[in-house]
């Protein structure tokens, strides 16, 4: 049968933001598969050459605004490391728990993109609905739902409110019960494992090559984890365990992703009990040396975020790259997609979490 | 940080970033030089022409496994432009930052996206942006801009906010 | 295949209708108590206190002092020229809500806590012209909570065990002036265009022609930072000195 | 007084007012000839049918309700809020669609194009008048009831292939593609069910089947592997989540439908509703012994009772378990649910041997 170039095009259900896969069909299988992005690029890099270092955050929150949190401290964390300035301790407690609870914000996030592509509008509810829980929780710290603007360089914005470590605790046990229902709803269910096993099969060696990094990654059995192997903040005080599956399809990242939550609750809970008090925000100096250069990496919940700033002697970095993870995974997908049937293609890139907004930058 | 566990799907590694620059220099002693070298950093300029082999021996000998990124500088008034490259030894737990100076009036470079699939998309888009063409790649082609353009926006000589 | 499927033995095992379960269980619980769904024009969620709305204005303690438009990234703020009663012909700034991504900024860095950052979130309108706020129509009445305050610590004394000196009122933690004696010629244009009144001129002592020679004074306690004197310097003469 | 009886009163009436007038005015030829029973019986027709499709499309739409309230609290959130209790939605529904403008995309074979939609309505709205509710409330008592039902129930694939290959699109070629396989690979087991039934009630009449089982027991406990490869072929039937290949589908945008806009579509969906209310009653009749119940309730109501009630099934199944792929879907048809229907077959041949029914 003739093959069929198909354009699963920029507006399709399955593609969370705007980017188009021209998948070769020979009937339902693929042949072929040509990412094209790029639909979204608003020229970020260029635009934070002209604004003051403080105003770049905000800028940063709307790379990925699913987990903006970790951008907008991706790039506090390289302004830093520019300026080699040494964060108070106790911002440094308050950015690791507002990490972990942004990393489950954006694995639920992700849940319930791939419950609707699935087909199962249940499990997108649900996800959402816990979800809810932590939007409430950054809303009472700083007063913003999605974009935070609440890392500064040099610390955080504002202090913890009152019952802060009440509330986590609250949201915690509240979102450890039901995640054995959302499991349940996923896992135990037999017509989910036969759409997500043995699909998009990545392996180990391919994936480290192709410089897919994060869950996707864990999930092909590779255990690097930035926070675990280059630490920065304070996860090197901390203890937890970093999650992978050996098996490297959809299922694998689908676990990994699914312990990943369960651990970062384990996170915010060392963390909280360990907050000392003190000071929470540095005076960042105004202007940065022209020519220096700083770089920070991060564990984002889609993979390794990469931030290089070089400074320009006045308010204004000379250039500030962005290594977005999902760039590089999509980069990866044709591996991931050829073989495998067209219905598996939803079930494929639900797995690898996509957000488009960082992808184009 | 001591001798941690063996991690599943890596290598024994343990070589630290001054372990490394060492290596590098002995083998490359007048392409690279080493600007700074600490437990899990390593910083360094590599000449233009030998930077294939420089990238191959790091992919073979000392394992370096993930480009984190491939990223052009454009310095206008100095009249060249770097290739920032950094790449990351998962094992070693080291990532290391080269970075290779082109004269801005004959911009190409070796590709490394044969020896890294990561390197692809980011090279690309270092073409799609600054004009540095990187030989030996598969598809050099642009990425993020619509096709039908033929100017380099993030060139410092390229004004941004007017109709093109 | 067979022998993958070993291999996954760690999995749990896949039962037909654990979800079908799960659900009617959830089904039974969402009927007992009302649904999670907030019926928005009749019932409103509960909003936290420092919520981030549109920035309001609290006109009688603005100075006029531009910080706002000079800090925010999408340049939404615009100073303009209104007549207030006490004081006559004044700057005060004008808000695009249009541009606006309620970043909290001008709340943020406004030295005088005279913008806020209000709960409000209904901000449509009809057209682009309405979204344009002048200062009298972005006033909102000073509410506890609405204030943002830098409370921050130098980094020479981060170490020190002080928590931070609040950037609005302490003393000494704010960037003031100087001005380079040899370029001043004594115009007093900083003392005419400085909105807090932190420079007075002074008497240095008298040149070759006997008329005195007039210096500008900064006064750090009450200088806001605003740069309006940098700016409006004719001969550039206006430098900040970082407190580091 | 059975629906017959009630029209044929009604019908009597009407004429006898058209005669008197048409008497009053002189024209006494045509007032006798009104009277006569041929005329009246010919209204008395028109009446049933019309009370019959009235009431089928209502119990279809309240369906729909049904599923947005059911679905709703199932996902933890309010149903439809249009309205008393949400119930103007379908009319809201109704009318916008009546109102979007209806494209037609480009070279798209016109007459094929425009058969579609018609021939699927069309099928099902046949199918609503072989529904009996109760012993006295039904269109037609036809002997062979059951076969024709199944017989225009198979015809929907024949219109969604057609549909899909005629609107010019990759994707709804695929999706009608998909339709007639995932509807003939699950045409087999369903007939398979339906024959065991027969087997035991032995004849294709409705009212009979449901009169054996008010004798004897329903035949949902001697069948029930029947009864459950019945209801799985049947979701498969109606297009409903976990086999929701040809319709909605992640990857195939609309699936077969993405091209009819306006009130087009609208008339698709609506079938897609009165699908789902013919195979939930005949769901009911063939195995939950139709209107039997005790009778302090009307028999109708203990018909309509049933059918909502098997409707939450499928909804709840619906909110809970996730879409199956193509290739799962035929897997599951001809590898589980044959060998089940064949042996259901069996037991039914050996009950009826030995005379148990």
């Amino acid at each position: 049968m003739a093959e069929m170039w198909l354009n699963m095009g920029p507006q399709h259900p399955f593609t969370h933001g705007l980017w188009n896969l021209r998948v070769k069909l020979d009937g339902e299988t693929i042949v072929d598969a040509d990412p094209i992005v790029g639909y979204l690029h608003r020229g970020w890099e260029k635009l934070a050459e002209n604004r003051m270092y403080p105003q770049i955050i905000p800028m940063a929150d709307r790379l990925c605004y699913g987990a903006s949190m970790s951008w907008e401290h991706l790039y506090c964390n390289t302004i830093e490391n520019m300026m080699e300035l040494e964060v108070p301790d106790r911002a440094k407690y308050i950015r690791t728990i507002v990490l972990e609870a942004q990393r489950i914000g954006s694995h639920l996030m992700w849940l319930a993109a791939l419950g609707t592509d699935l087909g199962s509008y249940t499990i997108f509810l649900y996800s959402v609905r816990e979800r809810e829980l932590f939007l409430d929780l950054m809303q009472n710290l700083c007063g913003a739902r999605m974009t935070y603007n609440y890392c500064r360089i040099g610390g955080v914005r504002n202090d913890v409110p009152a019952n802060f470590e009440r509330d986590f605790d609250r949201v915690l046990t509240h979102f450890l019960n039901r995640m054995n229902d959302l499991e349940s709803l996923m896992d135990r269910s037999s017509v989910f494992r036969l759409r997500m096993e043995d699909t998009g099969v990545i392996s180990g060696e391919q994936a480290r090559n192709l410089g897919v990094t994060g869950p996707n990654l864990r999930g092909s059995g590779v255990e690097y984890d930035v926070r675990k192997d280059d630490p920065y903040e304070v996860y090197g005080d901390l203890d937890f365990r970093t999650c992978f599956e050996k098996e490297g399809d959809s299922f694998a990242r689908y676990r990994v992703r699914m312990d990943e939550m369960r651990e970062s609750c384990n996170i915010i809970r060392q963390a909280i009990k360990r907050m000392p008090k003190g000071p929470y925000r540095l005076k960042p100096p105004r202007n940065a040396p022209k020519g220096k250069t700083g770089w920070a990496h991060v564990e984002d919940p889609r993979g390794e975020g990469f931030m290089y700033v070089i400074g320009n002697g006045d308010d204004h970095p000379y250039r500030l790259k962005v290594r977005s993870p999902i760039f590089v995974t999509v980069s990866a997908a044709p591996v991931m997609l050829i073989g495998y049937k067209i219905a598996d293609v939803p079930a494929i890139m639900g797995s690898v979490d996509m957000c488009l907004g960082e992808t184009d930058r | 940080m001591g001798k941690l566990a063996q991690r599943e799907g890596l290598g024994p590694g343990g070589k630290t970033g001054e372990v490394i620059a060492q290596t590098l220099v002995e083998k490359f002693p007048q392409d690279v030089k080493i600007t700074k070298a600490t437990q899990n950093r390593v910083f360094a300029t590599v000449n233009k022409p030998a930077w294939l082999n420089v990238a191959a021996f790091m992919k073979d000998a000392l394992d370096f496994d993930h480009v984190t990124a491939v990223s052009g500088v454009d310095w206008l008034e100095e009249k060249k432009m770097w290739v920032v490259y950094h790449i990351t030894s998962y094992a070693n737990r080291v990532t290391a930052e080269l970075i290779v100076e082109l004269p801005r009036d004959q911009l190409e470079i070796d590709s490394i996206s044969n020896l890294w699939g990561g390197a692809n998309w980011h090279e690309r888009e270092t073409y799609d942006m600054y004009g540095i063409v990187f030989l030996g790649h598969p598809r050099m082609e642009r990425i993020l801009t619509p096709d039908g353009t033929d100017y380099f926006p993030y060139r410092k000589d390229f004004v941004g906010g007017r109709r093109v | 295949m067979a022998e993958k499927k070993q291999k996954k033995g760690k999995r749990p095992r896949a039962i037909m209708w654990d979800p079908m379960v799960v659900v009617a269980r959830e089904t039974v619980r969402h009927t007992i108590h009302s649904p999670n769904t907030v019926l928005y024009p009749w019932e409103r969620l509960v909003i936290a206190d420092g919520f981030r709305g549109r920035p309001g204005l609290v006109l009688d303690k603005c100075i006029g002092c531009g910080i706002c438009k000079r800090i925010c990234p999408t340049t939404c703020i615009e100073m303009v020229e209104i007549e207030l009663p006490g004081k006559g012909k004044v700057d005060r700034p004008k808000l695009n809500l249009g541009r606006c991504m309620m970043c909290g900024y001008c709340a943020e860095y406004c030295p005088k806590n005279a913008m806020l950052v209000t709960p409000e979130y209904e901000l449509a309108a009809y057209s682009r012209k309405d979204l344009i706020y002048d200062p009298f129509k972005l006033q909102y009445e000073d509410r506890p909570g609405c204030e943002v305050d830098i409370i921050e610590v130098k980094i020479s004394e981060a170490k020190s065990g002080i928590i931070g000196t609040n950037i609005k009122t302490g003393e000494n933690i704010r960037d003031y002036p100087q001005a380079d004696d040899k370029k001043c010629i004594g115009c007093s244009k900083c003392e005419k265009v400085c909105p807090a009144g932190a420079v007075e001129m002074y008497e240095k002592g008298k040149n070759e022609k006997g008329k005195p020679i007039r210096r500008p004074k900064f006064d750090p306690a009450k200088c806001v930072s605003c740069e309006q004197c940098v700016d409006n310097c004719p001969k550039e003469c206006i430098s900040m000195v970082e407190v580091k | 007084m059975s629906l017959y009886s009630f029209a044929y009163g009604l019908a009597l009436w009407i004429c006898e007012v058209i005669a008197w007038v048409f008497n009053t005015i002189g024209a006494t030829g045509i007032g006798g000839w009104l009277v006569t029973p041929g005329v009246v019986e010919f209204l008395q027709i028109i009446i049933v049918a019309l009370i019959v499709f009235i009431v089928g499309f209502l119990v279809s739409i309240t369906f729909i309700w049904e599923e947005r309230k059911v679905l709703g609290r199932l996902m933890d959130r309010r149903g439809t809020q249009v309205g008393f209790l949400g119930l103007f939605q379908n009319f809201a529904d109704g009318l916008k669609a009546f109102i979007k403008e209806i494209i037609i995309p480009k070279d798209v074979d016109k007459w094929v194009y425009d058969a579609a939609p018609v021939i699927l309505i069309g099928i099902s709205c046949f199918m609503i008048g072989l529904i009996p509710w109760g012993p006295d409330f039904y269109l037609a008592n036809l002997t062979n009831g059951v076969l024709l039902v199944f017989a225009a129930f198979s015809i929907a694939p024949f219109a969604i292939l057609i549909g899909g290959w005629a609107s010019n699109n990759k994707y709804t070629v695929m999706g009608g593609m998909r339709a007639a396989g995932q509807l003939i690979s699950y045409e087999v087991p369903l007939l398979l069910s339906v024959a065991s039934v027969v087997v035991l009630s032995g004849s294709l009449n409705f009212l009979v089947i449901v009169q054996q089982q008010q004798d004897s027991v329903w035949y949902i406990f001697p069948l029930i592997i029947g009864f459950i490869v019945f209801i799985v072929a049947l979701i498969a039937e109606i297009e409903r989540i976990p086999f929701d290949l040809p319709e909605a589908e992640a990857e195939l945008v609309e699936g077969w439908m993405t091209e009819y806009g306006g009130m087009r579509f609208g008339l698709v969906m609506l079938a897609e509703y009165v699908r789902a209310y013919v195979a939930c009653s005949i769901a009911v009749l063939l195995f939950l012994g139709g209107w039997s119940g005790p009778s302090f309730i009307w028999p109708e109501v203990w018909f309509l009772l049933k059918v909502f009630l098997l409707f939450a099934f499928f909804i709840w199944v619906r909110g809970a378990l996730l879409r199956v792929t193509t290739k799962q879907i035929l897997g599951i048809g001809w590898k589980r649910l044959m060998p089940l229907a064949l042996v259901n077959l069996g037991i039914a041949i050996a009950l009826r041997m030995t005379g148990v029914f």
